[in-house]
């Protein structure tokens, strides 16, 4: 109150700073209470050997990461959620760009089409994967029957420890190509028809000059975004795992998630649990920031 | 310019979306090196027409000839046309220069030289790159922009977006320029000094220029031919000086000048001759005796009088002043006529000191009126004699 | 606040107006496709039984091992039923972490325990060390179901089925051949180490050294059971399908044999239907004189530290593993019977099994049962999990009877208590 | 098609040719060829899409026995769409499920957007101390997800005594990062004029960011609130966490006690009561998908 004295301008900033204080204070008092104060937590259970339903426990420093490098689980998951986001995210993106560019290149049924294709994001999730489930089945699921009606041998995508991680990929990318879809329907929504009349003056003939031309450098953010976010996505891969392998056969569709409740809420490991998130934490920090490092420069140019 | 073949010729060109005709057969013919502006308000067809010659709207019947080679089947991008359009369409994501190279490279690499990542790999696109970059950089150094080649439109100001805009086009040295009302994305000062840079530019090229506008002033002063649009039609194409002199069309008459023209109806009596109020202003209109017809009269072609008569061939009205309008070295009049007809009249600033309400007399040369049938079109023939009848009617003060 | 949010979506609790001399017990229980029925009918005749006791059920859990995990994580939470049906080889976990209540006391006092058919052989499948964690509910043993019409089609006998293991496998390889995606046989090995103990205990072996300071089958009789295991592929053609995939694979009529637990019995039968005969018969030992079977099946376990709800939680958990509990629970599932009177009492179970031929085969092999091993320490949940893993490799033909006996040894030891 | 009927036949059978041209082919209007393969491809790929549905359609039609008997046949021949059905809505309190979801994505899509709103604004519009500390902060709230911290989150909740109840399902939801970072994009276009005549009209910054900023921001809200309404009606690792009785289930969690309670191998009603939980999301979307797109559209991903 005193600076309301000084200078109208800085009554005015004072007043202006309090007002935005009262806006923000919600989001800040909840950013501590979900965000910081548990992150927090997780770190410090991430040095303990909490049990699940023991009383007792110990603080052990980092052992908890030692022992996570060595643990076989633990790198599978590592390694089959690289694997697992390394095939949906490239191929749900490029057939998410596919579809969009195809289904506004016409007119006809364009909403039917958009619908159709965005309709695995908003179905349930858990719900679909039992209906995968039965369209996978090795010897009576329809895809198989397929497979043999045109001479191929049948493929047990969620019961052979080979595949399986490729049958949830399938399912990934059945779910999350309608969700890139959506997002470069927007992007293209937002480009100049004139820039496409620009190229043909120029001299752009064919679809694919015109593609490379305007359509892929304008969508270029679009598809920074789309990318990180199905990759985003991707590695939070836990509801087809949950409901359809539980991590098997032999650990062949353990995923960080799915690791992470297995150890906290299955084998009751609330320690180990910690360590282990703290763990996936870090990875979803650096594969970003690579990201946006690396990426980043080149395609904004507003 | 009558003397070569034209430039670019449309005949008959007609084009509607559904029941919604948007051009309904439109002619015209463009001389090599001619400027042309088409002019009209919005919704008279002049852009679709724009876009129907560059090849990105087809017509639904008509025929498009450039430099003698019929082009109505053939595609944009096949026509050797360039256009500014009204957003200069950019591609934000490039700097000037490489803007200004997209309708060359299109052009001049071949398919394989412009594959994405590695068409730069690909043999002999270092030498065409070079000859590219060699005219970019002269194009560049005529408009004046070789600073701004490095940056992407959006660290440009409008202006210089537009300038690149031209570029792009230039570059390419094609048949004609189609240009979309470039000038409106700009400010007021920078449209006018653009203006004569365009015209300039124009002259120092020779190239054919087509340039769409709703601005009637931008058309004036740079074309050489303007053309009139209204409703799908063209109504008149000549050279500035005709079109505001000598308007073949009422319609044309009311869309070009500043401030507009005044129109005035008037109803011709059993002898032919046509009256404001109970002034008798035209005779020998017998041909349309008993009709209404309308006088257009230019602001600036009748002349304010407050000390009374003058001699010639002049119709007097009384003038009613009911506000003066000031502009500096000029003034605008605002007033009545005996019948009560709002009138303006374009004045010298001295009478910024006459009162409203003050009773004047309005002096008309009668060879300035433009007279109309009720149709629109412009009686010329029979109002050239007339006004030689008029020598003898009594003039009422 | 709960309440408040209940009445925005017009769903609030229909309160039930809390009588002063009321008593109202939560039960939980796991499996409920083999159970929900048979709860209810219990809690029904109990309550008739009982006004003064009012039974809610808790949200059932899937499995035994999501029952375990819930009643852990609520343990102490004011979440946590009064009762829940745990599997028999979590009890030990219960016990460790000194979760529930000792029934011993209470049975102690009760004179008329024995008179009621509970049995010792029946305490001691619900008793770690010296604590009565709870009564066993329903017990099992693996059985063997088969497809009687394909059985047929190759030329065998459906009513003298092989008792040995290479007996199956030469019949299993005959079904396969058949073709059209028809498999000879399936054994549910995985989800926990139940089956590979049949397998083990079938053969005279055990999981661990009495001390359970080290593994105990490292040795020939572990490999034996392995190598059937892996024989069950190499010769038997088994398909390697899920949990899932092998009962609905097996009700379509596209298996000819299927080893399970008698108690998916009932819903076994429902699934096929009419679409073939289904027959059961006793599942084969390596070794018939020195085999014996793991029990499975749950017990109930009391929660409740408010003296006045655990009498009634007492009389409760008699009544569900008591005489009328037992013949709701054996029709209803095909779990064989735990209490002696309700085997032998005619208002209950006696004249049961002259009806149905299908659920001998489970009561049949009672003599061979023994208690469910279940593993010491804070990884006695991983540990079962990690074997499977390692049984999965085997099954997948990515490693030898051998290795995958190696590999087990070494991961099982890893995590023992130190 | 007008070149199609260039010649005409006039009365008299005398070919009249009628002065019509071949139209130029407009680059961005696709040929007869390529319209057809749109359409095959797109046909293709909704038809692998929408596979699933039509096999959980059909399912839910078809009597048990009937599901398993091996064939690709998607018409049961022995309908049992009653008992699946009624099997579905009368073993489960469904309805009281899908109401609970219907309540927990409203609660969650209401809070979220009215915190995330006035922080945006602020963010976007307002200098304060602290500022670009909490926009920092935001950004690494992006990349935690609740998974994450779910054991921390957990051992709150169980010490609050939340578990079982509405409010653990809603309130670590009620923050979204997203939707603050989202929302100050968009807010970040609103032209300056408009704040200001707010201010100049006497408006607090509290009501200029609900009545001028809101109606700005309202595309962007409603996609928001379609992506917010799709992930948490679909979330299941929180709820199974946290939620153990039927009566507070939402609709994944109902399904799964469902198949786990009812259903076993009944895939009839199990896929009766797939249906039941996904119709109202996707017929949600189905009304909304205009907004959606434009509201997608909105939110900064222009180029």
């Amino acid at each position: 109150m005193s600076e309301a004295a000084k200078s109208p301008s800085i009554a005015f900033d004072a007043m202006r700073e309090r007002a935005a204080w009262w806006l923000v204070a919600p989001s800040v008092v909840l950013i501590v209470v979900l965000l910081v104060i548990p992150t927090l937590a997780i770190i410090g259970l991430s040095l303990t050997d909490l049990d699940l339903g023991n009383p007792d426990w110990n603080f052990i420093g980092v052992q908890n990461y030692v022992d996570l490098a060595s643990d076989r689980t633990f790198r599978i998951s590592i390694r089959n959620t690289a694997l697992y986001v390394a095939i949906v995210t490239p191929v749900s993106v490029t057939l998410g760009l596919g579809a969009a560019i195809l289904i506004e290149a016409g007119t006809e049924l364009r909403g039917f089409f958009r619908s159709a294709y965005f309709l695995p994001v908003v179905s349930l999730i858990v719900a679909m994967a039992t209906v995968w489930q039965y369209l996978m089945h090795p010897t009576i699921g329809p895809i198989n029957l397929l497979l043999n009606l045109v001479g191929l041998p049948s493929v047990n995508f969620l019961g052979s420890s080979d595949v399986v991680i490729y049958g949830l990929a399938i399912i990934g990318i059945w779910q999350a190509t309608g969700f890139a879809m959506v997002l470069f329907l927007a992007g293209l929504s937002a480009i100049d028809p004139q820039l496409y009349q620009a190229a043909e003056i120029d001299g752009a003939k064919s679809w694919w000059d015109r593609f490379w031309l305007v359509t892929w450098p304008i969508l270029a953010p679009t598809t920074l975004f789309v990318t990180t976010l199905t990759m985003i996505n991707a590695v939070k891969v836990f509801e087809t795992v949950t409901t359809l392998t539980q991590g098997g056969p032999s650990k062949s569709s353990e995923v960080l998630l799915w690791t992470i409740y297995e150890e906290g809420f299955i084998y009751l490991h609330l320690g180990s649990a910690s360590a282990m998130a703290v763990v996936f934490i870090a990875v979803l920090l650096v594969l970003i920031i690579i990201q946006t490092r690396t990426l980043d420069k080149r395609v904004h140019y507003g | 310019m009558a003397a070569n073949s034209p430039q670019l010729t449309l005949s008959e060109i007609k084009k509607g979306y559904g029941s919604n005709q948007i051009l309904k057969g439109v002619s015209l013919e463009i001389a090599k090196g001619e400027f042309i502006a088409l002019v009209g308000a919005s919704g008279c067809g002049k852009s679709t027409l724009l876009r129907i010659i560059a090849g990105l709207d087809a017509a639904d019947e008509g025929e498009i000839r450039i430099a003698g080679r019929d082009v109505s089947s053939t595609r944009a991008a096949d026509r050797d046309l360039a256009m500014v359009f009204q957003s200069y369409a950019l591609y934000p994501y490039l700097t000037a220069r490489q803007n200004m190279m997209v309708p060359l490279a299109m052009r001049r690499y071949s398919l394989w030289q412009r594959l994405p990542f590695i068409g730069g790999l690909m043999p002999g696109r270092k030498a065409i790159a070079g000859e590219i970059a060699a005219k970019v950089n002269e194009v560049a150094d005529g408009l004046k922009i070789a600073q701004l080649l490095d940056r992407k439109p959006a660290a440009m100001s409008g202006g210089q977006r537009q300038r690149v805009a031209l570029g792009r086009a230039i570059v390419r040295e094609p048949q004609a320029f189609l240009m979309d009302e470039p000038l409106s994305n700009l400010d007021a000062a920078l449209r006018v000094h653009t203006r004569t840079e365009i015209v300039d530019l124009h002259r120092r090229l020779g190239a054919t220029t087509i340039y769409v506008t709703h601005d009637q002033e931008e058309a004036l002063s740079m074309a050489d031919r303007v053309a009139v649009m209204k409703d799908g039609r063209i109504l008149q194409v000549a050279s500035p000086r005709t079109i505001y002199a000598d308007p073949d069309h009422i319609d044309v008459a009311a869309f070009i000048g500043t401030p507009a023209i005044n129109l005035i109806e008037v109803q011709v009596d059993g002898d032919g001759i046509a009256r404001i109020g109970n002034v008798p202003v035209i005779s020998g209109l017998q041909e349309w005796r008993g009709q209404r017809l309308m006088i257009g009269l230019r602001p600036d072609h009748a002349e304010l009088n407050d000390t009374g008569e003058r001699v010639g061939p002049h119709v007097r009205l009384p003038f009613t002043l009911s506000r003066l309008e000031f502009l500096g070295a000029e003034a605008i009049a605002h007033g009545t006529i005996a019948s009560g007809v709002q009138i303006r009249v374009r004045t010298g600033s001295s009478f910024a000191e006459v009162s409203a309400g003050r009773e004047l007399t309005l002096l008309i040369a009668v060879h300035h009126l433009l007279v109309f049938a009720p149709d629109g079109t412009r009686i010329r023939r029979q109002f050239a004699e007339a006004r030689d009848a008029t020598q003898g009617v009594p003039v009422h003060v | 606040m709960r309440y408040m949010l209940g009445m925005i979506t017009g769903l609030a609790l229909i309160a039930s107006p809390a009588l002063a001399d009321t008593t109202e017990i939560t039960v939980h229980y796991p499996m409920p496709g083999f159970f929900k029925d048979v709860m209810d009918k219990i809690a029904t005749e109990y309550m008739h039984q009982h006004p003064d006791v009012k039974i809610t059920f808790a949200s059932p859990s899937a499995t035994y091992e999501d029952g375990l995990q819930l009643m852990l994580r609520e343990a102490g939470s004011p979440e946590m039923p009064d009762v829940s049906f745990i599997g028999l080889n979590r009890l030990r976990v219960l016990a460790e972490r000194n979760i529930g209540v000792d029934l011993k006391p209470l049975i102690d006092k009760d004179s008329n325990f024995k008179s009621e058919g509970f049995s010792e052989t029946l305490l001691q499948l619900a008793r770690v060390h010296d604590r009565q964690v709870g009564l066993a509910f329903a017990a099992s043993d693996p059985i063997f179901y088969y497809n009687a019409d394909l059985v047929r089609k190759v030329g065998g006998d459906p009513d003298h089925m092989p008792t040995t293991w290479e007996g199956v496998f030469e019949l299993a390889a005959k079904i396969q051949a058949l073709g059209d995606g028809t498999a000879g046989m399936s054994y549910r090995w995985m989800g926990d180490d139940w089956m590979f103990s049949a397998l083990l205990f079938g053969n005279g072996g055990s999981m661990l050294t009495a001390d359970e300071k080290k593994v105990a089958f490292d040795g020939p009789e572990g490999l034996a059971a392995l190598k059937t295991l892996d024989n069950m592929v190499k010769i038997g053609k088994m398909p390697n399908l899920s949990s899932d995939a092998m009962v609905q694979s097996f009700t379509a009529g596209k298996t000819g044999m299927f080893f399970w637990t008698t108690g998916a019995l009932r819903s076994i039968i429902k699934g096929v239907g009419d679409k073939f005969e289904l027959r059961t018969t006793k599942i084969p030992l390596l070794n018939p004189e020195k085999g014996h079977l793991p029990t499975g099946g749950n017990a109930a376990v009391m929660f409740t530290t408010n003296p006045a709800k655990q009498q009634a939680v007492y009389e409760f958990l008699k009544f569900a593993a008591g005489p009328f509990g037992e013949s709701v629970v054996v029709p209803g599932t095909g779990y064989v019977p735990t209490n002696e009177n309700a085997a032998k009492d005619e208002k209950y179970l006696k004249t049961f099994y002259d009806q149905n031929p299908l659920f001998r085969a489970g009561r049949d092999q009672i003599p061979l049962m023994v208690p469910w091993y279940s593993f010491p320490g804070n990884n006695g949940v991983k540990v079962t999990q990690t074997m499977v893993d390692d049984l999965g490799q085997l099954v997948e033909q990515k490693i030898t009877p051998e290795e995958a006996q190696k590999a087990m040894a070494q991961d099982v030891s890893k995590l023992l208590p130190r | 098609m007008s070149t199609m009927i260039s010649a005409t036949q006039d009365s008299a059978g005398v070919a009249v040719v009628v002065r019509k041209r071949p139209r130029a082919a407009r680059f961005d209007e696709l040929s007869t060829t390529a319209r057809v393969l749109r359409l095959v491809v797109l046909f293709i790929g909704a038809a692998i899409l929408l596979l699933p549905y039509a096999w959980m359609l059909s399912t839910s039609f078809k009597a048990q026995s009937e599901v398993f008997s091996s064939g690709l046949s998607l018409i049961p021949q022995h309908w049992a769409i009653v008992a699946n059905y009624t099997k579905a809505f009368t073993r489960v309190p469904m309805v009281q499920i899908l109401l609970n979801g219907v309540f927990v994505c409203l609660a969650i899509s209401t809070f979220q957007i009215l915190f995330a709103l006035p922080a945006a604004y602020a963010l976007a519009r307002l200098k304060f101390r602290g500022r670009d500390l909490l926009f920092g902060c935001i950004i690494l709230g992006l990349l935690v997800p609740i998974h994450a911290v779910s054991i921390p989150l957990y051992a709150a909740s169980r010490w609050l005594n939340l578990l079982n109840t509405y409010a653990v399902l809603i309130v670590p939801f009620t923050l979204s990062v997203f939707a603050i970072f989202q929302f100050r994009q968009v807010i970040k276009t609103i032209p300056d004029d408009l704040i200001q005549a707010a201010r100049m009209d006497g408006m607090s910054e509290m009501a200029i960011c609900w009545r001028v900023v809101l109606p700005n921001a309202w595309p962007a809200a409603t996609s928001f609130a379609i992506f917010s309404v799709v992930a948490h009606w679909n979330d299941v690792y929180w709820p199974q966490i946290v939620i153990s009785q039927n009566r507070l289930a939402t609709p994944p969690l109902g399904l799964l006690f469902f198949r786990a309670a009812e259903a076993g191998d009944d895939y009839g009603a199990l896929m009766a009561a797939t249906v039941a939980v996904s119709a109202p999301l996707v017929i949600f979307f189905l009304f909304a998908q205009k907004a959606f797109i434009e509201g997608v559209t909105s939110t900064g991903l222009k180029g």
